[in-house]
């Protein structure tokens, strides 16, 4: 009777234990900055991600999908980030590691993802380096020279020869310095001043004065977004550089959805390369922006939105692909060279570096329909990261 | 010449965001770092009723005032009071909470995003005079700023109000027996500070921003204006703001490269060789 | 007699005011020595300038011989010069034993000890004990100093003075806000103490100071108006005119 | 010498191993077999204990209040971290190095910072900490800035034990120098140097008046609890081979203030439960309700100052003091 019931017990317990590996959820550990100063990072990817799932299912390649979310704020502390990882390995058992809302978040994790041997989907963390870090690392949205480069070469072919760089005086900000002035110069132009600002700014004016006083043809700005983008903008509309003939060109993030409402119409008319709008004109991104605007009707879907969606597409059709591995090298080997049509248009992931290769838009701010819109008025096809070569 | 101006410009902004600490720690010696919880609500309210409610600006923003002074009165009755005989240690941890709390109700209410403040076409671009060239918004919070400060000068120094809370911070028993309601006095007190914390905060918006993390942001520029001004004191707080302001835009404009520095270098300086602040009652608890 | 404790044309000025006024006073050894004066005659000044508290505008302070002006408060301690507080100075969340020990300690040079705990310094700890016995404290002894009476408080102000071992002892008016029966046995206490330490009081109870002194320096506005002893001040009569203008004035 | 009729066990008392001691020290080789799946936090918990341990000895025991704590924290992670990116990444060298720079740093503020009042001191050691936070912003190339110093490695401890996923080794090793360090405050604090302290907290006016050079222990103080901190941020960096402008920050200090706070200063348990309490609390909370954990915390702070001052520690002392009086 013992026996047989032992027996019964140990049956049960095995087609249990197959039917959970047939079923077994793939956990994908999203490592956010929730609160704090980028909280809006975390809150964008977080609703990209779910987009994705809400419109094409939680299956792929015959496994369901779980989300774990951390709040890694500040995002800026590494350690944080690191420890979470670690837990997100150890305890909660993810086979994926994805989100990295911040640079030193995504450095901090890469050796958690080496050593555990997981797949680290980036899905902001923009410094050129961070591919390099390990070798289980893919990045679905954008590097900081990616999207740098491309408004210093249509400045340059656009008749504006003397510039004056301000960025915010951190890593991104230098790096930003540097590849501006980099394609520039290399397309002919004069860098005749440059500034960097302390992140904790309140007052643009003396720099604006300094820019005004300098007479260039066009001050290129790269600010983090938020306050310090939006100060900087009426500042430079208060002071009159338009009209002494200054133009305005930053990268995109100056003016990225979810902040160019608080610039108003201060913001019309600045010129900047990106890789994702709003106003994107494609049947995919139709699709996204109406999706979008039904599930958080209070928020604009902007570029970390879209990072979070593709990441979440890269995910499902590497599962789908390899039927549910996530083997990382697998992982890793499947998703390199893959090619897919996004929102922001088409995007692929460069099999040597693992990092993105997109179109970055240059567009200006207009009124659309009420609503402030980057308008893409040029574009440089499948433009691989600048930084890496 | 117009660097000079800039500078007054930002030191009258810093000044109009710490005035309402100067009252409540110089005058009430209440470290209240919840400060700048008050001016949030005062930036809020006015970019509602500007956005939503389409008031004009110059009645919203002591609307805005008017929000935060009442806000800080129910606050004053609950909360503060039973803080006043606290140390300052327990009044910075207590007000600490209170920035927590507000953040996280700004956030839930408002979300994370910067808010978009329109003003009226008339403060808005610059005049060119001679060698100067004057931001209309700047001039307008300079005016504010000047009349802020002559005005509460004058309500400390000559009006019964001034005197009775004089009297009732110094020595509040003796300020009782004198027949001085001292609770109502403090509560006065209170919601002068919230309120004059709301008009900064309205006022600000337009230069700092605003979003949930308002109060942290900036909580170190409160402190150093009421620091280096040494508490209780109007013209004091006037006058180190418009230093610091001076120091800080001439310094950016003339070395960049020392950039954020200089703010925090004078403000050491400052409080080593004068610990009580530059205009400080040496009688601090 | 030799003078213990000497001052030299002591001047402090706050601001515009006067606080102290070419003040030259000696005190002998082994003197039992007040100094009177109403109110606002600069009596603590004079104190704080002997200890160090304060800095004199001009003057000199000379303790055994040896011009201390410019040494810092903690010095002069560690050369014999110790003060008691007007209004109690304490340690509240201490208890008695170890205010008293830590007084000790500081005297005896502990008090960068670190490593071995405060128990181990038996010699200190039992100092402070006996101490704590002369002055019937020892049923406190483990008690906080908060939770006592302001009588005893009192009590502890003048331990933590006497564990430095004064040769001078400054007591600044030792039993302002005690009941009389209390301020009795505090100054018999006082009273009790061995000729080598030198006592400078200040107090303002007349009956209290012409028992106990026996010479009396009068201080006036900041400046010294007589010295004597008890007998010829008792007849003074600019004495009692300062007293009694005093009188009126309150 | 002593008369017969004073007791003086109270006063050994004081610096015995009390039992409920050795029982707190048991926890953490506990936690190890208990709670396998959170090393992680447990080795981050017990940083943190080291560093609101370092503020505790200059707050709670000598009554400097300091919002600038964080300026030797990274002062030490880039010891630390310095060190392991060009070659010398022994842990234990990391350790001396970073006590050596924070302490040397902190006793040449600490003449800037012991001057004036409590606001002054506060706003004081916020401004150095700031600097330093600025000028390791700016020089990029050496710090690595926001996105941290590249290419620290770390080599085993004692050549033997490499730092590994699981935080196995990181974790003993954060322990186990929490502990040690723990035993050097403790004998200080009970020491008649550590009495000078609270003197000069309770009574700093008074102390020179017994001969106590105030300024000269002060310095002291200030300049162990720098070392502390430095070693603090040198076992962050060690056990995370991360090190950016973050450990710098503002809110690093401010957040090991409102724990010592929680926990209740000038109790060394008092930092250490505060740290357990609020970091359990925090991973928690921010799991349950990642955008919103804050306000909860902020209610918690509102409630301890206005109901429970001394902190945990002083909730514990007057429950067991309840007890007491209704036991016998």
């Amino acid at each position: 009777m013992k026996l047989r019931n032992g027996i019964g017990i140990a049956a049960t317990l095995f087609t249990f234990a197959c039917g959970a590996l047939a079923a077994d959820p793939v956990k994908i550990g999203l490592i956010l900055p929730m609160t704090g100063p980028f909280a809006a990072y975390g809150k964008q990817i977080d609703h990209g991600v779910r987009l994705y799932l809400a419109k094409h299912g939680d299956t792929f390649g015959g496994r369901k999908i779980e989300l774990v979310v951390k709040d890694d704020a500040p995002g800026t502390a590494g350690d944080v980030s690191k420890r979470l990882a670690q837990e997100l390995v150890v305890k909660d058992k993810v086979d994926i590691l994805a989100g990295f809302g911040l640079t030193p978040s995504a450095f901090a994790v890469a050796p958690v993802a080496t050593e555990a041997k997981k797949p680290m989907v980036v899905m902001n963390a923009a410094t050129s380096a961070v591919t390099t870090k390990s070798n289980y690392i893919v990045r679905v949205s954008m590097t900081l020279p990616q999207i740098t480069a491309p408004v210093a070469t249509w400045a340059a072919k656009n008749g504006i020869k003397k510039v004056f760089t301000v960025v915010a005086d951190y890593g991104p900000g230098h790096d930003a310095e540097g590849q501006f002035k980099k394609t520039f110069v290399a397309g002919g132009g004069e860098i005749v001043g440059e500034v960097r600002v302390p992140v904790k700014n309140a007052d643009f004016a003396p720099y604006l004065q300094k820019v005004k006083d300098t007479r260039p043809d066009a001050v290129f700005v790269f600010l983090p977004a938020g306050e310090l983008g939006v100060s900087f903008v009426k500042g430079f509309r208060e002071r009159g550089l338009e009209q002494a003939g200054i133009k305005l060109i930053a990268t995109g993030d100056l003016t990225e959805e979810e902040s160019v409402d608080a610039h108003g119409d201060a913001a019309v008319g600045v010129i900047n390369s990106f890789h994702y709008a709003e106003a994107h004109a494609s049947p995919e991104n139709k699709a996204f922006t109406e999706a979008y605007a039904k599930a958080y009707p209070s928020d604009r879907p902007n570029f970390m939105a879209v990072a979070g969606y593709d990441g979440m597409h890269l995910i499902a059709e590497v599962l789908a692909k390899t039927g549910g591995s996530v083997d990382a090298d697998k992982f890793v080997d499947t998703a390199k060279g893959m090619k897919w049509m996004s929102p922001r248009g088409p995007i692929s992931i460069d099999p040597a570096t693992r990092d993105i290769v997109q179109t970055v838009y240059v567009r200006k701010v207009q009124r659309v329909g009420g609503k402030l819109q980057n308008v893409e008025f040029d574009h440089i096809d499948e433009f691989k990261d600048p930084g890496k070569q | 010449m117009t660097i000079v101006f800039d500078g007054v410009a930002a030191g009258m902004l810093l000044f109009l965001i710490s005035i309402g600490l100067s009252v409540t720690l110089g005058l009430m010696n209440f470290v209240n770092l919840a400060h700048g919880a008050f001016a949030m609500l005062g930036g809020y309210v006015c970019v509602l009723l500007l956005g939503q409610a389409g008031w004009p600006f110059l009645l919203a923003v002591p609307t805005a005032a008017a929000a935060a002074a009442l806000a800080g009165v129910v606050l004053e009755r609950t909360l503060y009071r039973r803080l006043y005989a606290a140390s300052h240690l327990d009044q910075v941890l207590f007000s600490i909470g209170i920035v927590f709390m507000s953040i996280s109700a700004a956030h839930y209410f408002f979300g994370a995003r910067q808010q978009p403040i329109m003003l009226p076409d008339f403060l808005l671009g610059q005049f060119v005079l001679p060698g100067i060239d004057v931001g209309i918004y700047r001039l307008f919070l300079i005016v504010i700023g000047l009349g802020l400060a002559y005005g509460l000068h004058w309500m400390v120094r000559r009006t019964r109000f001034g005197a009775q809370l004089r009297a009732a911070v110094d020595n509040p028993r003796a300020a009782r027996g004198l027949g001085i309601d001292v609770d109502r006095v403090f509560t006065l007190a209170f919601a002068l500070g919230s309120g004059l914390a709301g008009l900064g905060g309205a006022l600000g918006v337009e230069m700092l921003g605003l979003d949930p993390g308002f109060p942290v942001k900036y909580m170190v520029y409160f402190l150093i204006v009421v620091a280096v001004g040494g508490s209780g004191n109007i013209h004091g707080s006037l006058i180190a703001s418009l230093m610091l302001g001076l120091f800080d835009v001439c310094g950016k404009y003339y070395l960049p490269q020392v950039g954020a520095f200089i703010i925090y270098a004078v403000m050491v300086v400052m409080l080593i060789f004068k610990p009580q602040g530059l205009f400080g009652r040496s009688a601090a608890k | 007699m030799t003078a213990v404790l000497e001052t030299r044309g002591l001047v402090k000025q706050f601001g515009g005011f006067i606080a102290t006024s070419d003040v030259s006073l000696s005190v002998a050894a082994g003197a039992r020595h007040a100094l009177i004066g109403p109110n606002g005659a600069g009596k603590t000044t004079l104190i704080n300038l002997l200890t160090g508290f304060l800095e004199p505008n001009a003057g000199a302070v000379i303790l055994k011989g040896e011009d201390v002006t410019h040494l810092a408060q903690h010095q002069r301690v560690k050369r014999g010069l110790v003060r008691t507080f007007q209004i109690n100075r304490l340690f509240a969340d201490m208890t008695v034993l170890e205010s008293v020990t830590l007084s000790v300690c500081e005297r005896l040079g502990y008090g960068w000890n670190w490593w071995r705990p405060l128990a181990a310094h038996g010699a200190a700890v039992d100092e402070a004990a006996e101490l704590l016995g002369t002055l019937r404290l020892l049923d406190v002894a483990h008690e906080k100093t908060r939770n006592l009476a302001y009588g005893r408080q009192r009590m502890i102000e003048i331990a933590l003075a006497l564990a430095a071992k004064p040769q001078v002892l400054l007591l600044d008016e030792p039993a302002a806000g005690v009941p009389t029966g209390e301020s009795r046995e505090l100054f018999d206490t006082i009273a009790r103490l061995p000729r080598e330490v030198t006592i400078l009081l200040i107090e303002h109870d007349m009956e209290l100071v012409f028992r106990f002194a026996e010479r009396i320096t009068v201080l006036v506005g900041g400046a010294l108006l007589t010295e004597d002893v008890p007998e010829v001040i008792a007849k003074d009569k600019r004495v009692k005119e300062v007293y009694l203008g005093e009188a009126l004035h309150d | 010498m002593t008369p017969a009729a004073l007791d003086l066990s109270p006063l050994r008392r004081a610096a015995a191993w009390h039992p409920a001691e050795f029982a707190f020290w048991l926890l953490p080789p506990a936690a190890y077999f208990l709670f396998p799946d959170y090393l992680a936090l447990l080795s981050q918990i017990a940083i943190t204990a080291l560093f609101v341990l370092s503020l505790d000895l200059i707050l709670g025991y000598a009554g400097i209040v300091s919002l600038g704590q964080a300026a030797f924290f990274g002062l030490g992670a880039y010891a630390a971290g310095m060190l392991g990116k060009y070659g010398w990444g022994d842990p234990l060298l990391g350790l001396a190095a970073a006590a050596g720079v924070a302490g040397l740093i902190g006793f040449v503020t600490s003449f800037l910072v012991l001057r004036g009042a409590d606001l002054t001191r506060l706003m004081v050691t916020l401004g150095v900490s700031m600097m330093l936070f600025e000028a390791a912003n700016k020089m990029t190339d050496i710090t690595g800035g926001v996105d941290g110093l590249q290419g620290i490695e770390m080599k085993p401890i004692f050549g033997a034990f490499s730092f590994d996923l699981y935080g196995k080794t990181a974790y003993w090793y954060t322990v186990i120098v929490l502990f040690l360090l723990f035993l050097l405050a403790r004998r200080l604090v009970n020491s008649p140097f550590g009495l000078s302290l609270r003197g000069i907290k309770q009574n700093v006016l008074r102390m020179p008046a017994i001969g106590a050079p105030v300024h000269g222990r002060l310095v002291t103080i200030y300049t162990l609890a720098a070392a502390y901190a430095g070693i603090a941020g040198a076992l962050l960096t060690q056990t995370t081979q991360f090190a950016s402008v973050d450990v710098l920050a503002f809110n690093r200090s401010a957040e090991i203030l409102l724990i010592l706070v929680l926990g209740g200063s000038g109790s060394l348990y008092g930092a250490l439960i505060g740290t357990v309490f609020f970091m359990v609390a925090h991973h928690f909370l921010s799991d349950i309700n990642p955008q919103y954990w804050q306000f909860w915390l902020g209610a918690t702070l509102v409630l301890i100052v206005l109901f429970a001052r001394d902190g945990i520690m002083g909730l514990g002392r007057a429950a067991v003091a309840r007890l007491g009086r209704k036991a016998p």
